[in-house]
């Protein structure tokens, strides 16, 4: 299978104001993380809030800038170091849906304006009849009707909304489909409408999906392999029935056990692991592996040096103690 | 299980309308449940279903625009048309309410100390050196590591975690009969939420206290509530013990949101989704609101429907549901 | 909190030097010397002259000494009234010139925020209340109406056709005289001040914050003086430093309608006898009073939010 | 690009788009068009009436000195016998010129200075943000009144002196809603669409930025109005024997016992002044009725 994507410690590092007082202080929220991505497959980059998993998608589709590391699309472009041009190329194959399907839509543009608008930027040299006819099948495909074209952004529900943004990605026809958070906003109802849509959308457009969300459930149901990620570095990566069935890495075993389940009977029998405090600050993470001062099984070598992801069973983990 | 006692809560055809620009809102109409000393009820519902306006109802925080008609008996006393006055000597005593936001729930510009021994000294009038050592002893209850000197800190300098845990220890000072929680843990982190869930399991073992707890997280439902309200468009569609509500449900709403929910146990290929938009609380349809979207909706739907008793606390407002008519 | 209040004092530092170095060189740049279009000079009287303004030497060699002068408090002498200390005309000892822009700025401000303050917050509580609606339409036609307009019709009608007030004149600052022209003052300022109040206290009271507060069932009295008064009031505080500028403005427009010895008498004889000398010590003492209150209204604003202690 | 969109061919009928909207709420506001149009028809009596009337603004009349409205002057006459009818609306004239063309310099400078400043950020904002609090260090008073000194007193240059401190306020509000539309989830969408900043701004920031512009410039032109009028009432700016509101102003406060002389020109300032401020309120509710 080809790798559409190979990410070889990736970081991606912001700078917070850096007052003449002070030392400038240095958020590390991606902090070198390596995975590939297979062709048509479906992703899911899990974990929870600050741990990184933002920063990482937005990095991959421009929107962040890779601090080091490299990104290496399709075999042939380094995002890392890639120009204007060359990153137009990559947005003509990496589209990306946000987690507000309302904010994602500007409120003075018709859908017909918002769903053409990246046609007509990166394939200047098409009609205008074809745009057309382009944007009338995109919307026939993610389940909107044509007499919504000129409606404008405040007249749709969150649901719909999300539907227009997805048609604004699957316009340039991508390989690849980034969705950060897409659903976490929705109700539960419109929750389920959209996940069927993406894999309705997936196998028709045989796209890759690299779905992130801090919602276990949701990335059960949809993924194919998981990445769990904590305080900007990669915990454990496998496929769904190892990660969920068999964990081995300390977070990924209390996260499946913090996570409540819609079965009573499931829920009261549970023997939850709880994690003692809060989550570190990334200004300054602490040292050797990040989630030592959380882990119950946490020694001094964990807090001395850090973890190197190595193969177990058939996970990637990186925990010094499990071998 | 028959009736055993007075309800510590007896809500009895509660409606709440917002007069706004384009016509009226009806957040939550003709709502019937009643609510037993010691339990801890879920009340589920998607957005807009009328689920937190029932207890702000309740507790009399709406919105200025706001007007309750119906009857809420508390501990045998009549909440709805009670003065200020009168209100104030119960909420904050025998019934405290937390909210969803940490971040903005607690009053940013006063110490933690001041914000918590206020309610003791209002409430059962202490000196303020009595309220601190209190408020301190139920810091440390609720896991807040050096409560003693860290409850002289402001709220921006806790986490999201510790704020909520500051909430609980506050509303729990006076030992309230009932304690209602508005998705408290909507906002937090899974692994922070297992935490808070946990607490409050343990403090109403320790405290005794019933609890209302408002989500949209049938997860948390599952883990933490004897009994479980499912609401929809300001109606209360089912109301029944954990076991049923998740097994042999009645109502068609609880049995397709039951379905959609990509929880840790589901090994379906596909979602079953439920069609069509969430109501819009403006023009509701005449009868059932769920109707529109409802596959076995029939022509008996539009009108007013009854509620039945399916079994003994067990009661769905359908008209396919068989049982004993209210 | 020292330690905030120092370096706000540092930081303002440089935005005071930029403006005097940016008036002095507006003042340098201008075309020929303000000597030159006066009544005929004897060439030795020019150069006496040139000499005793520093006009002869180089530019940057002036500025150096005209910042040694203000280091020192000294504004340098007026170039009408030939020979004499501008610190003399602007500071008299019979109270008048800056004393009197002063005094007026201060009585408005003692006077404007409180009450502004209360009657705001009242309007507030009432929303939509008769008293609602005549501190949001005053504002809309205070804000509207400058004190160049609302001062000569409260002169009319007050002072000329009802002769309650004499039109004019500053009468040893007595109360009589500085009636009408503190009351034109307030009129300007009071209704904004009400109305950011109103606005700030129905923001406050529909915050989660105060919700939290009455489900604790605490009194209206503890949640209106203890809980919402802080965070009410920030908002305005934020206002007073911008507001200041404006009400030494219009203390200066107020004492040209009044006929009052201020600084506004000093401004026009500057600009009609083009005495720049004077104008650059005008603007100069302008912008140091609305940059010493800004430093005031901040860390006033310090102390009411935590927030920024740290 | 709008241009390759047409769904002519489609016959769908195009609902209201968000401009006929908030024209459809502003017509709505009784008040706001009611302001609107005494707004425009003080302006047309400005341009007409000092062509139209027989008497010139200038003329002086020895006869008639200090006449109270009558049926031949409707405004009285001022102290040398000058017809105020006329004068009012010359002086109207003038005053408004210098509003408009002050506030159009204050409109473009604001937004230009404000939205570079907002969407490239970092070193040049902060630096450009410095400048605005230096010069909102200075009372706006002292700085046109140097200005004016320095270089000479023309009516060009008053309106020069206020437009050159003015565009401070405008400045920073187009700074603000720059960066807070920056961090919207659209323009994000369209940079990973590869749309270049420059049609970044002109299509997607100035659209979404015109409704806080327009009620801010519904205010800029009445506070160009009140500065020039206070510059005048110093004497600085319009000069003899042409006139403003300002001048018509201080000479009412000079001589009180002719009541008529400051009473009109006031009376025409306040109304200007209210239907300028009802009409700022009026876009503002109609463009974001919450």
């Amino acid at each position: 299978m080809k790798k559409i994507l190979s990410v070889k410690d990736l970081k991606v590092h912001f700078h917070l104001g850096r007052s003449w007082f002070k030392s400038a202080r240095v958020v590390h929220a991606v902090d070198g993380v390596s995975f590939d991505v297979f062709e048509g497959e479906t992703l899911g980059i899990v974990g929870e809030s600050g741990c990184g998993k933002s920063s990482l998608a937005r990095a991959l589709c421009g929107l962040n800038k890779i601090t080091s590391g490299s990104a290496l699309f399709n075999e042939t472009i380094e995002l890392a170091t890639a120009n204007k041009a060359q990153w137009n190329d990559v947005h003509k194959q990496v589209q990306f849906i946000f987690q507000d399907p309302v904010a994602a839509l500007d409120p003075r543009m018709t859908v017909a304006e918002i769903i053409a608008e990246p046609l007509i930027t990166l394939y200047p040299q098409m009609t205008s009849s074809q745009v057309m006819a382009k944007v009338l099948a995109t919307m026939k495909l993610v389940g909107l009707s044509q007499n919504q074209i000129n409606r404008y952004p405040q007249e749709f529900s969150g649901g719909q909304c999300q539907r227009i943004g997805i048609a604004r990605a699957l316009i340039l026809e991508p390989k690849v489909l980034i969705c950060d958070e897409s659903v976490s906003a929705l109700d539960v109802s419109i929750k389920a409408q959209i996940i069927n849509l993406l894999q309705d959308l997936q196998q028709q457009l045989k796209l890759t999906i690299i779905f992130i969300s801090h919602d276990l459930g949701v990335i059960k149901h949809i993924c194919k392999r998981i990445l769990v990620m904590y305080l900007g570095n990669i915990m454990e990566l496998g496929d769904k029935q190892s990660v969920y069935e068999n964990a081995l890495h300390p977070y990924t075993k209390a996260l499946l056990s913090a996570v409540p389940v819609a079965n009573p009977e499931l829920e009261k029998a549970k023997q939850i692991q709880l994690l003692e405090g809060d989550l570190p600050s990334p200004i300054n993470p602490p040292k050797g592996c990040v989630f030592n001062t959380r882990c119950p099984q946490a020694t001094n070598e964990c807090r001395a040096t850090r973890p190197q992801t190595k193969m177990v069973a058939n996970n990637l983990v990186s925990c010094v103690q499990i071998h | 299980m028959t009736e055993k006692k007075i309800p510590l809560l007896d809500v009895r055809n509660l409606s709440v309308e917002f007069k706004v620009q384009d016509g009226m809102v009806k957040a939550v109409n003709g709502l019937s449940f009643k609510v037993y000393d010691g339990e801890i009820i879920g009340i589920v519902g998607e957005s807009g279903s009328g689920k937190s306006q029932t207890m702000l109802a309740l507790m009399g925080l709406l919105a200025s625009n706001g007007k309750i008609s119906g009857s809420v008996k508390f501990m045998g006393q009549e909440l709805v048309g009670i003065s200020t006055s009168k209100l104030n000597k119960i909420r904050g005593d025998k019934m405290a309410m937390i909210f969803q936001d940490p971040m903005t729930s607690l009053n940013p510009y006063l110490k933690i100390s001041s914000q918590m021994t206020e309610v003791l000294m209002l409430h059962k009038n202490m000196s303020y050196k009595d309220a601190l050592a209190e408020s301190i002893k139920m810091l440390e209850r609720v896991k807040i590591p050096e409560a003693s000197n860290r409850i002289h800190l402001y709220p921006h300098e806790f986490s999201g975690g510790m704020r909520q845990r500051v909430m609980i220890a506050m509303s729990l000072l006076t030992k309230p009969k009932l304690l209602i929680a508005d998705e408290p843990t909507t906002a937090l982190d899974v692994t922070v939420q297992a935490q808070i869930l946990e607490l409050l399991k343990e403090l109403r073992k320790e405290f005794g206290m019933t609890i209302i707890f408002i989500t949209h997280d049938m997860g948390v439902v599952a883990n933490l509530c004897d009994r479980v309200n499912v609401m929809y468009g300001g109606w209360l569609m089912e109301t029944a013990s954990i076991n049923t509500i998740f097994n042999n449900s009645v109502h068609p709403y609880t049995q397709a949101l039951l379905a959609t929910i990509p929880s840790l146990d589901t090994h379906v290929e596909k979602l079953k989704t439920i069609p069509g938009e969430p109501p819009n609380l403006l023009q509701l349809p005449t009868g059932c609101p769920f109707q529109p979207r409802c596959s076995q909706a029939n022509h008996l739907c539009s009108e007013s429907i009854p509620l039945r008793r399916v079994e003994p606390r067990h009661v769905v407002k359908c008209v396919n549901a068989q049982g004993v008519v209210l | 909190m020292l330690k905030f209040a120092i370096k706000r004092t540092l930081v303002a530092i440089p935005t005071l030097l930029a403006i005097i170095t940016l008036v002095f060189i507006l003042v340098h740049m201008t075309p020929g010397n303000p000597f030159d279009g006066e009544r005929a000079l004897s060439p030795e009287a020019l150069k006496s002259l040139m000499t005793q303004y520093r006009l002869n030497l180089p530019i940057w060699q002036q500025y150096l000494l005209y910042l040694n002068d203000l280091l020192h408090g000294s504004f340098g002498i007026s170039m009408k009234y030939l020979g004499q200390s501008i610190n003399g005309l602007l500071f008299p000892d019979n109270m008048g010139g800056f004393w009197v822009t002063l005094r007026l700025s201060i009585y408005t401000m003692v006077i404007a925020v409180p009450s502004g303050i209360i009657l705001g917050a009242y309007a507030g509580l009432h929303k939509n209340s008769w008293f609602d609606k005549i501190v949001v339409s005053s504002n809309i036609f205070f804000t509207a109406v400058p004190t160049m307009v609302t001062g000569p019709l409260a002169v009319l009608i007050l002072a000329v056709t009802l002769r309650i007030f004499p039109a004019g004149g500053w009468g040893d600052g007595d109360f009589q005289h500085l009636f009408l022209p503190v009351l034109v003052l307030i009129l300007a300022y009071l209704p904004t001040i009400a109305f950011v109040m109103r606005g700030s206290i129905i923001d406050v009271l529909n915050s989660n914050y105060i919700r939290t507060a009455r489900a604790k069932g605490l009194p209206t009295k503890t949640i209106l003086f203890k809980h919402a008064i802080k965070p009410a009031i920030l908002p305005v505080i934020s206002l007073l430093g911008p507001m200041f500028a404006g009400i030494l403005v219009g203390a200066v427009v107020t004492e040209q309608i009044f006929t009052l010895p201020g600084l506004g008498v000093l401004t026009t004889n500057a600009a009609t006898n083009r005495d720049y000398n004077m104008i650059m010590a005008i603007t100069i003492l302008g912008s140091i009073l609305t940059i010493v209150f800004n430093i005031i209204v901040d860390l006033l604003y310090m102390l009411l939010d935590p927030k920024i202690k740290q | 690009m709008f241009g390759k969109i047409n769904t002519l061919n489609l016959d769908i009928p195009k609902t209201k788009g968000f401009w006929l909207s908030v024209f459809a709420r502003l017509s709505r506001n009784k008040l706001a068009m009611t302001s609107g149009l005494i707004i425009v028809i003080l302006t047309l009596m400005c341009i007409f009436v000092p062509m139209v009337s027989s008497v010139a603004f200038d003329k002086t009349d020895w006869g008639q000195i200090m006449q109270t409205p009558s049926g031949q002057h409707w405004f009285g006459t001022d102290s040398l016998g000058r017809d105020l009818f006329v004068r009012c609306f010359i002086g109207g004239r003038i005053t408004f010129e210098i509003a408009f063309a002050a506030a159009f310099v204050v409109l473009l400078v604001g937004i230009f200075y404000g939205a570079i400043a907002g969407y490239v950020g970092g070193k040049l904002d902060t630096i450009m943000m410095r400048v605005v609090d230096v010069l909102y260090g200075i009372p706006f008073l002292f700085f046109c009144i140097l200005l004016i000194t320095l270089f000479g007193n023309s009516m060009a240059l008053s309106f020069v002196a206020i437009a050159a401190i003015s565009w401070l306020d405008m400045s920073r509000i187009v700074r603000g809603q720059t960066l807070s539309i920056k961090h919207k989830e659209f323009v994000e969408a369209a940079m990973i669409s590869g749309v270049s900043n420059l049609k970044i701004i002109t299509r997607h920031v100035i659209p979404n930025l015109l409704g806080v512009v327009i009620v801010y410039a519904a205010l800029t032109v009445p506070n160009m109005i009140v500065m020039s009028a206070v510059l005048s009432f110093f004497g600085l700016g319009v000069t003899e024997p042409m006139t403003s509101w300002g001048l018509l102003i201080s000479d009412g406060a000079q001589n009180m016992q002719a009541w008529w002389l400051l009473l009109f020109p006031a009376g025409l300032m306040i109304i200007t002044l209210l239907s300028f401020a009802f009409l700022a309120n009026g876009l503002r509710d109609a463009l974001d009725p919450r």
